[in-house]
């Protein structure tokens, strides 16, 4: 049976995704402090509670309008560098969902697929270079390979366990963007706070849906 | 246990910070739209713009140079946090004028991926800017990539130099090349001794021992070339400035422009102490300091340590270097 | 261990930053036998001169504030001492002239001494002077005797003032009278966040538990009215206002000069949220901020914490603070 | 017998209580940190270094003049609250001895009585002020109480273990004189460190002839 998901449970999905970092902010600024500057759960805090404002905000029925509505208001929140990549994500998003209102897996997917496209424009990064996009293309790669299962809550478990263990091979890499760019091998064995960010927000996509 | 800060709910911080800095400094700047900070007295139209953002945290910097002779606009992000796209663009609307802007951006990951989404929309706006990147710190090494090298306290005196060409009439491409030809002769390294609380975390934003202190920590705790046994202020003045002279390149018979910027808790007698060392130093190899300062311009909380700063000068770059100015960090007659 | 700070011989401290201070302001100021910082353009012996003296270690005070429409001779001590009155009688000799001369002390055990038996030779010599004792911490209670009461931040304000009455050709009399009258209107209340070392013996120069501050503090370490648990920027202002206001008798439709100033390690982003959170309570009161500055006047090395200093201004008070100045730690166009 | 003590003698003693500061110094400056600012080690060695360098520079022989010396450099030493009240110990002693190239017990009493009585003017403290007058005015009155013996050294002896006492004492009161005149019963408990160092001094004086 092909299993869909609308604006609401969409809604859902989202809030679920923030929970996750209000649940874990502060470890998050624990690892940045190690590689960064110690704020990237604030960061990424005040960017999520900018998606569940938008969200609880926007009383319409329109998904494009939606995630375009949470893409613009995620980047005003000054959230470092955390805000313009996943501003980018939820524009990318919003351009993918264009004039849909129910979304089978597959579209879940390409929703997925059009946001991490565009972010990764403004990242740059690869897999390997310890930042946000050692999540988000193996979560990608996942989700993709469980669309003929056809169900989204598999695809984006999938997702969730992807992104984890992108997250956690951070820890062997060296940073390549980023504050942590210059700081060489003394890097190695702290995880990017970015990734295992992701991989939360992944983890609360799948259990929102 | 409470922070040993003097503030209100740690959300608030940079409105608050706002408020006062509107209240202290009504005559020179006002506040527009929460973040962006503007001249009471707005420049000309006829003039160059210049156009700055970045994450709050680091007063003075960067909105206290905004005004007559500085910034005409400063977007205020949160504590060590760029501000978003929106509010960035929102400036480059107040500042869009056919002499165009000169829109200055240090390199930080955040500040930079900002600054490029807010620039890919004034080009469709058909906003007229140039965008200029600083990117001086040498703490990754002389001759590392300019990705790799954080801008620094450089921005502010590079802002002071690019006002006064502005205030003079000159045309975009002119103030582009005047601050270019600065920022391409410019280097900084900094040094912690002692660590700060992050105002909205709480939390240390780096760890020092009792018997260290680290070169090339960036100014919001990123860690450096890694901590060493404290030195005197004169071994420390010729281990960074040496460093400084052969990133600029600076031989006998130049002229430099140094800057000691105290980071928070280091104290001006610190940084009196060592511009003699520097000088005692600079003596050694004929080069002379041209114009100098020691203060805070650019702090990161309360860490103690300090960025040193050496420009190589000519008589233009000096000129407007000592231009007049009135802003509310700084003030030329 | 070393010392968390940027120093070379502990012993030297005095003279070395005192070498800094004039490289980095040689078109200001020059320092005469060692000690005595005077103007690099003396200020015509028609007009009255402005004479103080104090301990160093409190950056950019008191030698900051040498210079046009300031002081004319500044006597340093070493760190936190007062120099002694050979010196002090040998600056009074340099300004000696028929104009007169104001002698700001501020009111230590030490330097009052040393001001006294000073002013001993000076009469013997024929020196020309009124003595001024600048004694406005409210810290023992607003009406303790004035013996009682520390000379704070508020010695600047008044050397502003007095200097700028000076550059307007008044005469010693009148000099004095205004700087009395802005002495008696005016009241500071110091407190204290975090300790700090003092640059010579290297110990901490008081203590002060993780969740306390301590209300009244000295500059130099001094205990104040006991320590407290921290509270918000805003409880903190209307806290230490409250007692500033009654202190000088302010009142509706009053116009205060408000100063808080950094001792050290608090920020300026601190001081422009308590700047804001002083608003906030004198809005209540009606009382209006008709001057206001955040920033770092007469430091406690690295201390954290502020002075909170407010005074009663009338026009030609006013007149007098917003004047041009030209001074290392001070520039007004 | 009457014993006298010349030029060289009071230099020995002076360099004696020189050497009671030096060693003394940051103990001294650790009590000023409990009722004062924490600088009495240093201030009061500064000044006594100056002494110490006034006495061997002053290749004299006139007591007054070498006093005189002494008296002035101590005060050209930053001594915070301990140079002007030792440089005018010093030039009161000095005028005591005007004339004079060998002191007797009387007079080298006299010769502190010039000297205390100087400092009386500038300090303005009595007894109990928790200032270095609690040191000094008992040592006074225990040394003119030993002029009859004639005996230099126990005169010295006697204001020495006065002083002493007088110090200890101070511990009981609270201060109306100097930085620890507003701290009320906080300084209760605490010697006042000036006191001690004027007892180092006449131990210094005591153990130097
Ligand atoms: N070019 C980039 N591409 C993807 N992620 C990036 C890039 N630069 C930085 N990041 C991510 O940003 C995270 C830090 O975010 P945050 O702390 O909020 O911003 P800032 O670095 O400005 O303080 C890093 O852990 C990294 O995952
Ligand atoms: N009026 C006074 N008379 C006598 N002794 C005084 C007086 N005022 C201060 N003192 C002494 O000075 C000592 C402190 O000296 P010091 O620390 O060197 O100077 P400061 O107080 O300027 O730091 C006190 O312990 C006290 O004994
Ligand atoms: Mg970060
Ligand atoms: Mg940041
Ligand atoms: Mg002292
Ligand atoms: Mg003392």
């Amino acid at each position: 049976m092909a299993e869909t998901i609308n604006y609401s449970q969409i809604c859902a999905m989202l809030q679920s995704a923030v929970g996750q970092i209000r649940a874990n902010h502060e470890m998050l600024s624990r690892l940045d402090a190690a590689t960064g500057d110690g704020d990237h759960g604030t960061t990424i805090l005040r960017t999520m509670e900018a998606v569940a404002k938008a969200v609880t905000e926007n009383n319409g029925t329109d998904l494009k309008e939606l995630l375009g509505k949470v893409a613009w208001d995620v980047m005003d929140s000054d959230g470092g560098s955390t805000g313009p990549l996943l501003g980018s994500l939820f524009m990318g998003m919003s351009d993918a969902v264009a004039g849909k209102t129910e979304l089978d897996c597959a579209s879940v997917v390409a929703m997925f697929e059009g946001g991490i496209n565009k972010l990764a424009k403004q990242s740059r990064a690869k897999v390997g270079d310890k930042t946000m996009m050692d999540a988000f293309l193996p979560a990608l790669d996942a989700m993709k390979a469980a669309v003929p299962s056809g169900s989204i809550r598999t695809a984006l478990q999938q997702a969730a366990e992807a992104a984890a263990k992108g997250a956690e091979a951070t820890k062997q890499f060296r940073a390549k963007f980023g504050r942590a760019r210059n700081l060489g091998d003394r890097v190695i064995g702290h995880a990017d706070p970015g990734s295992v960010s992701v991989s939360l927000l992944f983890k609360g996509f799948s259990e929102g849906v | 246990m409470p922070m040993k800060k003097f503030i209100n709910d740690p959300k608030n911080l940079t409105k608050e910070l706002l408020e006062g800095f509107a209240i202290a400094h009504s005559d020179i700047v006002t506040v527009k739209s929460d973040k962006i900070v503007c001249r009471a007295q707005p420049k000309p139209a006829s003039k160059v713009a210049l156009v700055t953002l970045g994450g709050a945290g680091h007063e003075p910097a960067l909105s206290g140079f905004v005004g007559e002779g500085g910034l005409d606009y400063s977007v205020v992000g949160d504590i060590f946090a760029a501000p978003g796209p929106p509010k960035v663009i929102e400036a480059l609307r107040m500042a869009k004028r056919d002499a165009g802007i000169l829109f200055v951006v240090l390199n930080h990951a955040g500040d930079v991926m900002c600054a490029n989404m807010a620039a890919e929309m004034a080009d469709k706006e058909g906003i007229k800017y140039k965008m200029l990147v600083t990117h001086e710190d040498i703490a990754p090494g002389a001759d590392a990539p300019a990705e790799d090298k954080r801008g620094l306290v450089g921005c502010i005196p590079l802002y002071k130099i690019a006002g006064a060409a502005a205030e003079a009439g000159k045309s975009l491409d002119e103030v582009f090349a005047i601050a270019s030809r600065f920022n391409d002769n410019m280097a900084t390294l900094a040094v912690a001794m002692r660590t700060a609380t992050h105002p909205a975390s709480g939390q240390n934003i780096f760890e020092l021992a009792d018997d260290e202190m680290e070169i090339g920590m960036g100014q919001h705790g990123e860690a450096g070339t890694g901590p060493s046994k404290i030195l005197s202020a004169d071994q420390t003045a010729e281990m960074m400035l040496s460093r400084l002279v052969l990133a600029i390149k600076a031989k006998k018979g130049d002229r430099l422009l140094l800057v000691i910027n105290g980071s928070g808790a280091t104290t001006l007698m610190e940084m009196y102490i060592m511009l003699g060392g520097c000088k005692k130093y600079l003596d050694t190899l004929g080069i002379t300091i041209a114009a100098a300062h020691c203060g805070e311009w650019l702090t990161v909380q309360e860490m103690a340590g300090f960025q040193m700063f050496a420009a190589r000068m000519d008589d233009e770059l000096l000129n407007y270097f000592k231009a007049p100015c009135s802003t509310p960090a700084l003030t030329v007659k």
